[in-house]
């Protein structure tokens, strides 16, 4: 635990250094934007909101990551399953009766979401386990052919006038905003949070979560005390991707209340990030996504003093910075 | 129809749509041989097409920018093995940050030097003439030269031991890691070179112009089985169904234009099901 | 700082750009001179964001609604459902949206004004034009999104060729359907190359970013071509014949004085070429390539438009 | 020129603290064939290596062909300049290579830049077929079968002029013919062109058919050197220890015990042929016989974690030899695996947690029951003494033989055991915890079950263990009942020679 919090920590003092070089590239004073970003961000009800709920899908998508790579497997296809959701979630809500009440309404489009992502997760483990397909190859297509099939049944049957935007889905199955100043923030925060709760408890209570990590750790050692190695894959991806499409409510129920082209676009990808800062733990990944979401956020809110690219950099910088203080932290654990 | 097929100027589109894959396909062959994963070849194109749009602006010379979208692309690969070899960081991982950073990275320059949010100002190119395009001839080049080059040269048999098994390499006194660095380095040279070939054949950069060529690119790369000059005869396969898909367009074939440009992924996919273990296998120290 | 007299000063206005970004030398550009007009002529304080991702469209129009600006405008269709979204969640900020057309079954929003142009009949006139300059007998039309928007373009070129040479061929092609066919350049070029390989030996496009590949082609092969939205002759000199112009700046500009003057109208103001909305590009620069007595032609036909005696279908 | 040293060593070397060479002694004559014998870990591999150059040792004295040699700086690279070639165990060619690639690796012949491999290829080819080891050079190290791709490294080792050629139990991959091969050819390399030849083997059949003289090695150092003429006997007495310490002997079962386990024909590929074995309830079966005879095979199939080929295995008279690894974990097997590192612990996991793993009879069948995991750990901890006792620790922060007593507790706590299959449950591991691991296995007999030992520790098994079968190239080719006297037999039968 408290490696974990090390490798976090020196990750996160590299990318401020870095960060702050590029600020002073950008001309600017690191401390004055680091201080402008917080305090604009923090100080406004509004962008808060905005924050959060950026936190919200990537804390999904996080987790979906996370109980992959828990399992041993790199699901890169967040990203792809998330789509899937977005997709299944509209056209469900699009199809229920008008008048559906909000009880029937947001578990069926809760459940289409995550049916739809674990379809695509499930096919992932499934090819790795049965086929020795490698996950990130099969994954980085599942992607590309999911996002293009996503467009081809739009334009086909869903967007209409020239939008890339389908039809609206029934009032019942919108989640209500938090009402903060207007921003995107909703009730799907609820959503992730019992998710974070919930893998918290698999993980940490529950023979499952002991099951899954044992086999992400040592595939022989679980292999030798019984746990079927494949079928605990299989499992955990097609969780994962089940997570990943759970994403979808936050943009789709909590926001557009439509399917729209490239909704919650990045939100996969962004989640390795999450996965990796918050270092597996569904707690640590919930506040890895609230600092991305702050630096998404925070991006735009000092849009003003440097390019908004800067902070989309830091995104990545600061997954290289775990990348590499995993090892470092590590071998410096071990004298 | 049919002649619009056989003509030269088709054949010539194929082989310029080709050149990025090809090029990016080459040098993600080399890096893998030599047992580095490349999922990092988007940030080299994208890297590669901005250096080269960049100083190709600056200096008017689409000579001088094809050689920073080379120098750019050996620096992406630099910085991938810094970062996976002597820091030990995740391979993966590195190439999935790097890809991040490009799209960011670029952007970020693009608004650093030109006060602009997607586009860089003109830059003069090769123009479409395959045959008067030196980075058409790099291509054509290197898919002969490669091939024979890990054949039949010292850096090519050294760098199929670094991939294959770096001990052996080690054994007889020489470092698998530099071994790894160099191939790394001409592998990211020629990736940045099919980034140039993407922002000088249009005259300037426009954000995330790769458009997943790298992707596209690396599944190639596997699917031949990680054999450089298969490799690129896939990528010119892809350069084909684009081709065609444009000029379906061109002649109103009606095709469904959202699912056409997925092929390379699903013809991936389904070489890995079907063949699933029989294919050849990835080099075996690949990532390690 | 001296106090201002100028009309807009204390007006906040915000922009947020479509792909592309404010230099695309096409749309973008046009509106970013608009909102720079304003800036100095009328004193208004402006602020804009170049979104990069889908979400983030939306992302930068709220941040701008929230700061309570006076005004925020969304450059381009593709903010249509999110502009009558927020201007709901926002009825206090004024709303405009450049080439906007209401989502099915939404009616006038109190606080959302659509600037549209009538982009079929400046098409029809370089259109016109095409057909008189060809000598291939064949011209082509590079489309980015494949939406009734473009669509609009593609129909008043191809009806004005026709008008001016009945025998003509037009070929067309679209980049895509997704938002990102506005912005690859690299598509655009073949697609043109396929066009030109085609025999055709001038082409309009109607595609952002993904025109400068059209351009490429065109200065390749030594052939024309038509720009779009603002005057692309800069693009290559050597080839763009003309370029079917869009006042976005002129919309931009006007729509910050009205609410200036506090006389902002809600609803779809159409502007075409009665209202100088849309034109096309005459003068010394492009003069060796486009003769004058083609000019003449074409300001005869624009005349017609106006005049009614010219029908221009925009499907 | 036999009767003059070639190599001449006296080499220290420890590994994290642990001394593996503790200035073992070996002195090899030119044109002669040097024997190194000794048990598992004795230090044969490690001491080869560093000679090589493959390692480097801590400190010592090495003469190679009169040259005094700095052990600091000796490296591959220099050892092979030297003329020494290397052959280990598990072969060194990248397998996607050719042989004459492979061979030409770091001192590559180049014409105007490119490779130029015919006149290597040729003078492999020749050379091969001076010596009788026919190679094919433009054949793909991996498609080479294990003996095929030995013969290519020894040829290119010869090819780069060796003066000195190392081997390092050559002769455990190769078929019987194969090996009579190999030794005929190392024994004519050596008369005939003059090569010293180092071989390090575990048969003593090998030994008395090829060496000159016999070096023994045990905990590091050596015992003795034989020079001819060879005496088997005293060779396997010298290799084992003179004297073992006196063990309690095992009370005897009863003959009408239940059985506990029964194999029955258990073939696997071509690694494990029609095993018949039982194992009665209180009893202690020994597996001996060399590393890499079969012992996995014969682990994993019992454990159910490879699919046997042919012939069935029953737990208590019922047959188990389809049943999943959990299922014969549920019905009384304990399996504890060869290696703790790969299969045995979750090196990241608490010691706790390794303690529970995959035991439901601990954990619940869902939600875990913290405090009975926390319980059973400090029960663990307690009865093996496992140090530090701290179930919070992680499996990585103890020592190979804490780790092992991890493993073992939680293997033989399982309920209502029936039968304990342990491989190799002592390599590795110290004196003391090799005590209470012994109790643990007698205590699990004393309770009913039936307990299969499998180790390449002969002496382990005599203390251990009612009866010892032997195993040797995937058979079962032996047995008898555990007596020190029984000893000198069954070390013959695992090294193949008649008793
Ligand atoms: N890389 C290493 N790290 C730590 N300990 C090691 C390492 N290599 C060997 N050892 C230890 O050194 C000792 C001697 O090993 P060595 O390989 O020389 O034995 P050996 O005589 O060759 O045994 P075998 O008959 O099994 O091959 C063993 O106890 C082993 O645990
Ligand atoms: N994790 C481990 N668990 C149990 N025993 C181990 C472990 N690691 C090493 N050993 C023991 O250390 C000994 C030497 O290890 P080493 O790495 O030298 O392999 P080796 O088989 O001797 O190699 P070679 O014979 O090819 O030289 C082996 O005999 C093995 O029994
Ligand atoms: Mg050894
Ligand atoms: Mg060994």
């Amino acid at each position: 635990m408290r490696r974990e919090v090390a490798t976090v920590g020196i990750a996160l003092l590299a990318a401020l250094a870095i960060g702050s070089a590029l600020i002073l590239v950008a001309g600017r004073s690191p401390g004055h934007v680091w201080f402008a970003m917080l305090a604009r961000t923090l100080g406004d009800p509004y962008l808060f909101g905005q924050i959060l709920y950026k936190a919200t899908g990537l804390a999904l998508t996080g987790l979906a990551v996370a109980l992959a790579l828990d399992a041993g497997l790199f699901n890169i296809g967040a990203e792809g399953q998330l789509t899937a959701g977005v997709l299944a979630c509209a056209v469900v809500g699009q199809a229920l009766p008008a008048g559906t009440p909000a009880i029937l309404a947001i578990p069926a489009c809760t459940l289409a979401a995550a049916l739809a992502g674990a379809a695509i997760g499930v096919t992932i483990g499934a090819l790795r386990v049965t086929r020795g397909a490698h996950e990130v190859i099969t994954s980085i297509m599942l992607n590309a052919i999911v996002v293009g099939v996503a467009l081809w049944i739009g334009n086909a049957v869903l967007f209409r006038g020239g939008a890339t935007r389908g039809g609206a889905i029934v009032a019942g199955a919108e989640l209500p905003p938090l009402g903060l100043a207007g921003s995107a923030a909703n009730a799907s925060i609820v959503i992730a949070a019992l998710c974070v709760g919930g893998m918290w408890w698999l993980r940490a209570r529950t023979t499952w979560g002991a099951a899954w990590r044992a086999v992400g750790r040592d595939p022989a050692a679980a292999r030798s005390v019984g746990i079927g190695v494949g079928r605990v894959q299989i499992l955990a991806m097609l969780g994962s991707g089940a997570l990943a499409g759970l994403a979808a409510t936050n943009f789709v129920l909590g926001h557009k209340h439509a399917f729209e082209e490239g909704l919650g676009r990045g939100t996969g990808l962004l989640g390795i990030s999450a996965a990796l800062l918050g270092r597996l733990h569904p707690l640590g990944v919930a506040l890895a996504a609230i600092l991305l979401g702050f630096l998404s956020v925070g991006g735009l809110a000092v849009n003003d003093l440097v390019p908004k690219e800067l902070t989309e950099m830091l995104q990545g910088v600061v997954l290289l910075s775990v990348a590499v203080a995993v090892p470092w932290v590590r071998r410096r654990w071990a004298q | 129809m049919i002649s619009i097929l056989l003509s030269a100027t088709f054949g010539a589109q194929i082989l310029r749509i080709a050149i990025p894959y090809v090029l990016a396909a080459l040098g993600g062959a080399i890096t893998e041989r030599s047992g580095v994963v490349d999922l990092a070849l988007e940030a080299k194109l994208l890297f590669g097409a901005f250096a080269a749009a960049a100083v190709g602006h600056a200096t008017s010379s689409p000579m001088a920018g094809l050689a920073a979208g080379i120098a750019a692309g050996a620096l992406v690969a630099g910085v991938q093995i810094g970062l996976a070899l002597w820091l030990a960081a995740d391979q993966v991982i590195v190439g999935v940050a790097l890809n991040l950073l490009a799209l960011a990275g670029t952007r970020f320059l693009l608004q650093l030097l030109f006060d602009e949010g997607s586009n860089s100002p003109y830059t003069p190119g090769f123009g479409d003439a395959v045959l008067g395009n030196p980075i058409a001839w790099l291509a054509l080049v290197a898919a002969i030269a490669v091939p024979l080059a890990l054949r039949h040269t010292r850096w090519g048999l050294r760098l199929r031991a670094a991939g294959d098994r770096p001990e052996a390499l080690a054994a007889v006194g020489v470092s698998a890691t530099r071994t790894r660095l160099f191939a790394a380095l001409v592998g990211g040279a020629l990736a940045g070179a099919g980034g140039a070939q993407l922002s000088l054949s249009v005259n300037g950069f426009s954000a995330d112009m790769s458009g997943g060529r790298g992707y596209i690119a690396l599944a190639m790369v596997i699917l031949a089985g990680w054999r450089p000059a298969w490799a690129a005869i896939a990528c010119v396969g892809v350069a084909l169904g684009e081709s065609l898909r444009i000029y379906f367009q061109v002649a109103d074939v009606a095709i469904p234009r959202e699912l056409a440009p997925l092929v390379p992924y699903v013809l991936t996919l389904v070489v890995l099901v079907v063949l699933g273990g029989k294919r050849r296998p990835p080099p075996a120290s690949l990532g390690k | 700082p001296p106090p201002t007299t100028k009309p807009g000063s204390g007006l906040r206005v915000g922009l947020v750009f479509d792909i592309g970004g404010k230099n695309d030398k096409s749309f973008n550009e046009a509106a970013y001179r608009g909102l720079e007009r304003a800036r100095t002529e009328l004193g208004v304080d402006v602020t804009y964001i170049e979104p990069s991702e889908g979400a983030d469209r939306e992302s930068a129009l709220r941040t701008l609604a929230a700061r309570g600006l006076d005004l925020v405008i969304g450059v381009g269709f593709i903010f249509g459902p999110d502009l009558e979204h927020l201007a709901a969640k926002f009825p206090a900020v004024k709303f405009a949206g450049i080439d906007y057309s209401p989502s099915e079954g939404v009616g006038t929003i109190a606080n959302l004004a659509g600037l549209r142009f009538r982009e079929h009949e400046g098409s029809f006139v370089v259109g016109a034009i095409a057909g008189m300059l060809t000598r291939t007998r064949t011209v082509g039309f590079v489309g980015g999104m494949k939406i009734p928007l473009i669509r609009k373009f593609e129909a008043g070129y191809e009806a004005g060729v026709l008008h001016t040479c009945p025998t003509c061929r037009v070929v067309s092609a679209y980049a895509g359907t997704e938002p990102k066919a506005f912005a690859d350049p690299s598509l655009g070029e073949e697609l043109a190359a396929a066009q030109y390989g085609q025999g055709a030996d001038l082409i309009f496009h109607a595609a952002g970013n993904t025109g400068d590949g059209v351009f490429a082609a065109a200065r390749e092969r030594g052939l024309r071509a038509i720009g779009v939205d603002s005057d692309q002759y800069d693009n290559a000199p050597c080839c763009v014949v003309t370029s079917m112009v869009k006042a976005v700046d002129v919309a931009v500009v006007d729509i910050i004085k009205d609410v200036a003057a506090k006389r902002f109208r809600p609803g779809i103001h159409e502007l075409g070429l009665a209202e100088r909305g849309v034109g096309f590009i005459a003068d010394e620069r492009n003069r060796d390539l486009l003769p004058l007595e083609v000019v003449e032609q074409a300001r005869v036909i624009a005349a017609q438009i106006v005049a009614g005696a010219i029908q221009v279908p925009d499907r | 020129m036999s009767g003059t040293p070639m190599l001449e060593a006296t080499l220290s070397k420890s590994y994290g603290g642990q001394l593996v060479l503790r200035g073992a002694t070996i002195a090899a004559m030119r044109g002669t064939v040097h024997a190194l014998v000794g048990e598992n870990g004795a230090g044969k591999s490690t001491l080869v290596k560093i000679v090589a150059g493959v390692i480097r040792a801590d400190r010592g004295d090495l003469v190679i062909d009169d040259r005094r040699i700095d052990v600091a700086r000796w490296d591959r690279v220099a050892a092979r300049r030297a003329g020494i070639g290397i052959v280990q165990q598990h072969g060194a060619m990248a397998g996607t290579l050719t042989v004459v690639e492979n061979a030409v690796l770091g001192v590559e012949p180049r014409r105007a830049g490119l490779l130029s491999l015919a006149a290597t290829a040729d003078a492999l080819v020749a050379l091969g077929r001076e010596i009788g080891m026919p190679i094919d050079p433009h054949a793909r190290a991996d498609r080479l079968g294990l003996g095929a791709a030995q013969r290519a490294e020894i040829v290119a080792a010869l090819h780069h002029g060796a003066k000195l050629l190392v081997l390092d139990e050559p002769t455990a991959v190769l078929a019987p013919i194969e090996v009579d091969g190999l030794l005929a050819t190392l024994r004519a390399l050596a008369r005939e062109r003059g090569t010293t030849v180092i071989i390090v083997t575990h048969k003593l059949d090998e030994v008395r058919a090829v060496a000159d003289d016999v070096t023994v090695l045990r905990e590091g150092r050596t015992v003795t050197t034989f020079r001819p003429p060879l005496e088997p006997r005293a060779i396997a007495r010298a290799m084992v220890g003179a004297d073992l310490p006196d063990v309690p002997l095992p009370t005897p079962v009863a003959a009408d015990a239940p059985v506990a386990l029964a194999l029955a024909g258990v073939t696997v590929g071509a690694a494990l042929v029609g095993i018949d074995l039982t194992v009665r309830a209180g009893e202690l079966v020994g597996v001996a016989g060399v590393d890499g005879n079969g012992q996995h095979e014969l682990a994993h199939a019992i454990a159910g974690l490879v699919a046997v080929d042919a012939g069935t295995i029953a737990l208590r008279g019922a047959s188990i030899t389809t049943a999943t690894p959990r299922a014969r974990l549920q019905r009384g097997l304990a399996h504890v695996p060869e290696d703790r590192h790969h299969g045995g612990l979750v090196l990241d996991a608490s010691v706790a947690d390794n303690l529970a793993l995959g035991r439901a009879d601990v954990t619940g069948r869902f939600v875990i029951d913290r405090p009975a995991v926390a319980a059973h750990a400090t029960a663990r901890i307690e009865e093996l003494d496992i140090r530090p006792p701290d179930g919070a620790a992680l499996a990585s922060a103890l020592s190979g033989g804490n780790q092992q007593k991890v493993v073992i507790g939680r293997e033989l706590s399982r309920p209502g055991l029936a039968v304990v299959v342990a491989a190799q449950p002592t390599r590795g591991v110290d004196l003391g915890a090799v005590a209470k691991i012994h109790e643990q296995l007698r205590a699990a007999a004393a309770s009913g079950a039936g307990v299969l030992v499998i180790s390449a520790d002969l002496d382990e098994l005599l203390a251990l263990c009612h009866r010892v079968v032997v195993l040797l190239r995937g058979e079962l080719v032996g047995e008898r009942v555990a007596t020190a006297a029984a000893r000198g037999e069954i070390g013959a039968l695992m090294t193949g020679a008649k008793p």
